[in-house]
């Protein structure tokens, strides 16, 4: 059979199943609306999963639908979530009366006139001339996100994880010196400090300072397979779940 | 691999480099078939599971419970589970239970599991009486900390539009200190911490959260000080099902028992996983002695 | 000037402003963080125009030039435009215009929870059979590093299950005493693995992550690094 | 045999009649006994209920919170003698808070008891502000009473509606004339305190280490990158990752294939993506030079901006404007795993030769590069994601760990001044080795000698360094 012909039958086969899909689950739920959602679910499941095998047709479908949905979805979180009650209601209160009635007798607030600014500046990209001016909107952004992380990391991953990393080296409890505990505090000393040799730009990781490193990234090692095998079980159980709507929900053999 | 290498390589060459998707097809029926036999384990509930179900059991009936249902579909079948059995069990206990989301992907998952677990297995359960349904407001943090001094501030209606005074079950209630239990499930921001740090704590109002395996580690040093107990991902659930099936055997007889299934499903493809590891192993390491040898004999 | 410097002149400015602000409490400094942040979000929105517009774009065109799978450009286009109407006219919404815009029972709820959801969950889910195959391949005694790796995975891996005392109960049972005590030590094994030396690593990354971030900043902030305008000194 | 059993049969006769004479005996008893208890409740229904008065706190001090935006006052007292730690009288403090020192009191908050200071967040900067803190008692067995008969009470104690319900409920057990006397007679009123005005601060003087520390760091930074421009030479190893771009670009050039340049999913406002975006903006240049294809979706609008920005100026500068396109930059959307769907569709279609995942990536990092991996690209990562780079590290060919995926554009740029601020950045880290060598040698002296000294110097440096 030329594979033409296959890829028909396929389709058929595929289509069919889902008319007797939702045939059956709108019996099974006495809802046609129910029918055609768990149908609907369970088929883009089962397109997605396709990809596993190898890309086609029915993965291409999923995924387009995919990307025209979500990002209409996210545009219009943006619009009702943000645009509306941060900046249109912030600038004009009177003006979302109609959708937004709590925000409309509020005071207007001019500083909301900054990012109306940057954001029709950035558009203005659009234009053919006067695309170079949305740099201005570009660089308002970058020395944002920059002057923001910089004390931010500062302080969380620089500041507290040194404080956090000053232990005594010999852990004493009431029942005299715990082996194990001192060992993991000089593990964790030894740990970090070599951790930071590896990273060290400006110096050839050569003798003891090379040893310093190796045993970094060692250490580092460590971290990642713990870190890799720690998710897995997580993982699994997603797909646990999309398997108990696909037996479950929608064939009906788990119970 | 290019044809030519794979022509030339040996068997157990070859086999060090298997089509991944062999492995796909094992991983996918470790997980479908401990699910559709319905297998599970007993789980020997943990301490801070059981923490969470003896305060949930000796809580009197027509206690006041709040359920946040503070995640969304990707992290569902993981926490499903959990909201459904610790429904279950409150309602088996007569209690007064609060649904409400600080997530807005929560709000559908609220109804969702009303309409599945709640009005099907707890027919006498009556809306306004025994439950309501407060709905998702926006505010994250912020929310919280109003509703832990003012519920009506945030929340004039319930999610159906119904005004909060002609509700039953709110009359009672007027701030979050009127609650005797919180459960925040969902391990994101906001949620669990974030019910701690601004209801539990300053409110003086005990709770208890279930969040997913991943999350669960850094929530460990809220307990048992400022919360009660905490489910963790799958096996917390499983734990849960497993100690309240052995409790109450009759009611909870029929129900299903997603977390327990799951865990084996869990626990098979994990095994899996770990025989396909040593298997590439002493694929590798047979083929390297074999390398070496020829390389000898050469 | 108005191209280059400008440019340049805003970053530093506003980066300044920021940091600096960090240490004042007062008004209007104390909370400039979180304005600017607010601030982001509404050009971020403006910005979905020229994205959602390049969207179409490159749909239109490859419909337009019947370019390979151009059928599926359809399906993005009408997702697209279908989703996009039903959340900005809130069709359906049974609280009308007013009411908020993922109320159930709204064309818009609809469509998320029969199209978005399962798609996210099933993408989602894939990473259990990639995680699957990854280990397979990567997790291999190769040399030092990699054996380390792969003890560290495989300990973890077996820890997270009942399997450990399982096996323990079987060696008890053959009389092999020690085979018992070692499978009995792996749930406190995986346990230390996750709090000392995992700890060890993560603070070094952090650690290190924070000072790449400072300098990065700096080199922003200062006008070090500009080639994110375009405006390389070259 | 037979007489065993006869025992046996006797023995069983007897445990079931003493069974029986218990469970009657406890039925009798436990009768008994509910009896008795509601002849309690009965009995105590008189108002026999005279709670003592409460000590008042003591000591109540109020003072403008420091380094505040203003808006707020802090209090703190001592607590009531009734306060015990176990089993005391007191449920919680009330503060009031009036404009004058004599009358106009009303009810900003509630603190639990045990607690010895409460913070009003809803003050008015240059008002002068009196407060005082009522002690509240504690009532065993409340009683949840009905809207309709809490109401009237409310109304007569308007103070109390703020309390909450549970609070005002328990006044029913009074009679009107009782719950009347009640403010008077049993809760314990501290003296006034104040006046007191909030204000804001210019400065937060709890956070000078962090700003102390900040400046250090920036400084040495600046430093370096001054001495670089100034010609110095500096010193910097090679890092493996990078070496492997260049490699990777060619191999692209030379299969005739593209590369694909992922720049995390987040938005500009993340700076990992910025530093993805500088990677680009050198990559795009090696690129631009040997003619090689580059396909770059994003998923996010601002990031498609800025990366046609910068991938346009390398053409530029590489001399071949006319080379550059629009298309290679193309946004997808917004949605974490649409991306991904649309991403792992490009590369089963395109094959690029090379991959680059260079910025803030989430669950979706293994994804991309287990099926960039089925491909057979050559794969180059970097994140400051740390739950993520195991994932890339596995499946991977090269990974920027954390800190080289921020030194890497400096690196790849070979500009001295961008060389600089590396070695500025290594001396933060000899800072932070510093004192943690430091910080633990007390630590570990204070905890081998029980030395109080020893214990307060470690103590200080950590405070140094608390965020």
């Amino acid at each position: 059979m030329n594979p033409k012909t296959i890829k028909w039958i396929i389709f058929v086969i595929v289509l069919s199943a889902i008319v007797l899909s939702v045939y059956f689950v709108s019996l099974d739920r006495g809802s046609f609306r129910d029918g055609v959602f768990v149908t609907t679910a369970a088929f883009l499941t089962l397109f997605i999963m396709s990809f596993l095998y190898k890309d086609n047709p029915y993965y291409k479908f999923a995924e387009h639908l995919f990307v025209g949905v979500s990002a209409a979805y996210w545009m219009t979180m943006g619009f009702w979530g943000t645009m509306v009650p941060n900046l249109v209601a912030k600038l004009w209160p009177g003006s979302v009366r109609g959708v937004l009635p709590a925000l409309a007798d509020k005071d207007p607030s001019l500083w909301f006139l900054i990012p109306l600014f940057l954001g029709i500046v950035l558009l203005m990209r659009l234009s053919p001339k006067g695309g170079w001016i949305s740099r201005w909107a570009l660089a308002f952004i970058v020395g944002t996100t920059a002057g923001l992380n910089l004390i931010r990391y500062l302080r969380s991953d620089f500041i507290q994880q040194v404080n956090n990393t000053i232990l005594p080296l010999v852990d004493k409890t009431e029942a005299g010196i715990s082996f194990w505990g001192s060992f993991s505090n000089i593990f964790i000393f030894v740990g970090v400090l070599c951790g930071l040799v590896y990273f060290f730009f400006s110096k050839e990781h050569k003798g003891f300072f090379g040893g310093a490193a190796r045993i970094g990234i060692l250490v580092l090692m460590l971290t990642f397979g713990a870190g890799f095998g720690y998710t897995v079980m997580a993982r699994i159980s997603l797909l646990a779940g999309r398997m108990t709507y696909l037996f479950g929900d929608w064939l009906g053999l788990i119970k | 691999m290019p044809d030519d290498v794979k022509n030339k390589a040996g068997l157990l060459e070859r086999l060090q480099f298997i089509d991944r998707r062999y492995i796909f097809i094992f991983i996918a029926l470790a997980v479908i078939i401990p699910l559709l036999l319905g297998l599970r384990f007993e789980e020997e509930p943990s301490p801070i599971v059981l923490a969470l179900y003896d305060k949930i059991d000796e809580m009197p009936p027509g206690s006041r419970l709040l359920m946040s249902f503070d995640y969304g579909p990707t992290t569902a079948p993981e926490i499903q589970p959990m909201v459904d059995v610790i429904l279950r069990h409150a309602c088996l206990k007569d209690l007064k239970v609060y649904l409400m989301a600080v997530w807005a992907t929560g709000q559908s998952l609220t109804v969702q599991t009303v309409e599945q677990v709640l009005m099907p297995e707890f027919p006498d359960y009556e809306y306004g009486i025994d439950y309501v349904n407060l709905g998702y407001k926006a505010g994250n943090q912020g929310l919280i900390r109003v509703i832990v001094d003012d519920m009506k501030r945030m929340y004039s209606t319930d999610a159906n539009g119904t005004d909060i005074e002609e509700i039953p079950i709110m009359k009672q209630v007027s701030s979050l200190k009127d609650m005797d239990l919180i459960v925040s499930f969902g391990g994101g921001f906001p949620g669990i911490k974030e019910w701690i740090l601004f209801a539990g704590d300053p409110g003086g109002i005990p709770v208890g959260g279930a969040c997913t395996a991943v999350s669960a580690p850094q929530l460990y040093p809220y307990y048992p000080n400022q919360m009660v107990g905490l489910l963790g991902g799958i096996k917390g659930a499983a734990e849960y099902e497993s100690h309240v099936l052995n409790t109450y055997p009759e009611a909870f007889a029929k129900t299903p028992t997603p977390g327990m299934n799951m865990m084996v499903a869990q626990m098979v493809a994990h095994i899996v996983i770990m025989l396909f590891i040593v298997f590439g192993n002493v694929m590798y390491f047979m083929y390297r002695g074999k390398e070496r040898k020829l390389t000898l004999e050469k | 000037m108005w191209r280059r410097t400008v440019p340049i002149m805003i970053t530093f400015f506003v980066g300044t402003v920021l940091v600096v602000a960090e240490f004042i409490p007062h008004k209007p400094f104390g909370n400039l963080g979180e304005d600017f942040s607010l601030y982001f979000d509404i050009i971020a929105v403006f910005a979905f125009i020229l994205g959602g517009g390049n969207l179409c774009r490159v749909h239109f065109s490859k419909i337009y030039r019947g370019k390979t799978d151009w059928q599926f450009s359809i399906v993005t286009l009408l997702g697209f435009f279908v989703m996009l109407a039903a959340g900005l006219f809130k069709i359906g919404n049974p609280m009308g215009i007013q009411g908020d815009v993922t109320a159930a029972g709204s064309l818009f709820a609809d469509l998320y929870d029969s199209i978005f959801t399962p798609l996210q969950g099933t993408m989602y889910a894939l990473l259990a059979f990639f995680v699957a195959s990854a280990s397979y391949r990567a997790f291999r005694a190769k040399n030092i590093d990699a054996s380390i790796l792969l003890i560290a995975a495989f300990v973890i891996l077996l820890g997270r299950t009942p399997a450990p005392s399982l096996i323990a109960d079987f060696f008890a049972g053959a009389g092999i005493g020690f085979m018992a005590t070692a499978f009995n030590f792996v749930p406190t094994l995986t346990d230390w693995i996750m709090d000392v030396p995992n700890l060890a690593g993560q603070r070094a990354i952090l650690i290190g992550i924070a000072l790449g971030v400072i300098s990065m900043a700096l080199r922003l902030i200062l006008g070090v690094e500009r080639t994110y305008l375009g405006a390389d000194s070259k | 045999m037979c007489g065993l059993f006869c025992v046996w049969k006797m023995l069983k006769l007897k445990v079931a009649i003493f069974t029986l004479l218990f469970l009657l005996l406890s039925c009798f008893s436990a009768v008994a006994q509910t009896e008795e208890e509601i002849s309690d409740t009965t009995a105590s229904e008189e108002p026999s209920y005279r709670i003592p008065k409460l000590a008042p706190v003591t000591n109540l001090e109020v003072q403008d919170s420091p380094d505040d935006a203003g808006g707020e006052i802090e209090l703190t007292w001592k607590l009531s003698a009734d306060d015990t730690e176990d089993n005391g009288l007191v449920s919680k403090y009330v503060i009031l808070r009036s404009q004058n020192r004599t009358s106009d009191f009303h009810i900003v908050g509630v603190a639990n008891h045990q607690d010895t200071s409460y913070i009003d967040k809803g003050t008015q900067d240059g008002t002068e502000y009196y407060y005082k803190v009522v002690t509240f008692p504690k009532y065993e067995g409340e009683v949840r009473l009905t809207r309709e008969e809490i109401d009237p009470l409310m109304d007569e104690f308007p103070e109390f509606t703020e309390l909450g319900i549970k609070d005002v409920s328990m006044l029913a057990e009074y009679d009107r004339n009782l719950a009347a006397a009640f403010i008077d007679e049993i809760l314990g009123i501290s003296a006034v305190a104040g006046p007191v005005k909030s204000s804001a601060q210019w400065f937060n003087s709890k956070d000078l280490d962090t700003f102390i520390i900040g400046l250090v760091i920036c400084t040495s930074v600046v430093i370096f990158i001054g001495l670089a421009r100034g010609g110095r030479k500096l010193f910097l190893r090679r890092i493996g990752g990078l070496q492997a771009i260049e490699n990777a670009i060619g191999r692209a050039t030379e299969m005739g294939k593209s590369i694909l340049f992922i720049p995390g999913i987040q938005d500009m406002d993340d700076v990992q993506t910025v530093a993805g975006i500088t990677i680009l903006g050198r990559i795009a240049k090696t690129i631009a030079e040997y003619d090689t294809k580059i396909n770059m979706p994003v998923s996010r609008s601002i990031v498609m901006t800025t990366a046609r920005e910068t991938i346009k100026e390398a053409y530029l500068s590489a001399g071949r404007p006319d080379a550059y396109s629009d298309d290679m930059v193309h946004y997808i959307t917004d949605e974490q795993f649409g991306y991904v769907a649309a991403v792992d569709g490009i590369m089963v279609r395109e094959k690029p030769a090379t991959c680059f995942y260079l910025g803030a990536f989430f669950a979706e990092s293994l994804i991309m590069a287990e099926t960039g991996n089925s491909i057979g690209a050559i794969q180059i990562a970097g994140t400051a994601m740390p739950a993520q780079l195991p994932f890339f590290v596995a499946a991977c060919d090269y990974t920027l760990i954390g800190e080289e995926l921020f030194a890497a554009s400096a690196y790849l740029s070979g500009e001295p001044k961008q060389l600089g601020s590396l070695k500025g950045q290594d001396v933060g880290k000899v800072i932070a080795m510093v004192f943690i060598i430091v910080g633990t040698a007390f630590a570990t002296l204070a905890a081998v000698t029980g030395s109080e000294t020893f214990l307060e110097i470690t103590n200080m440096i950590k405070s140094w360094f608390s965020a």
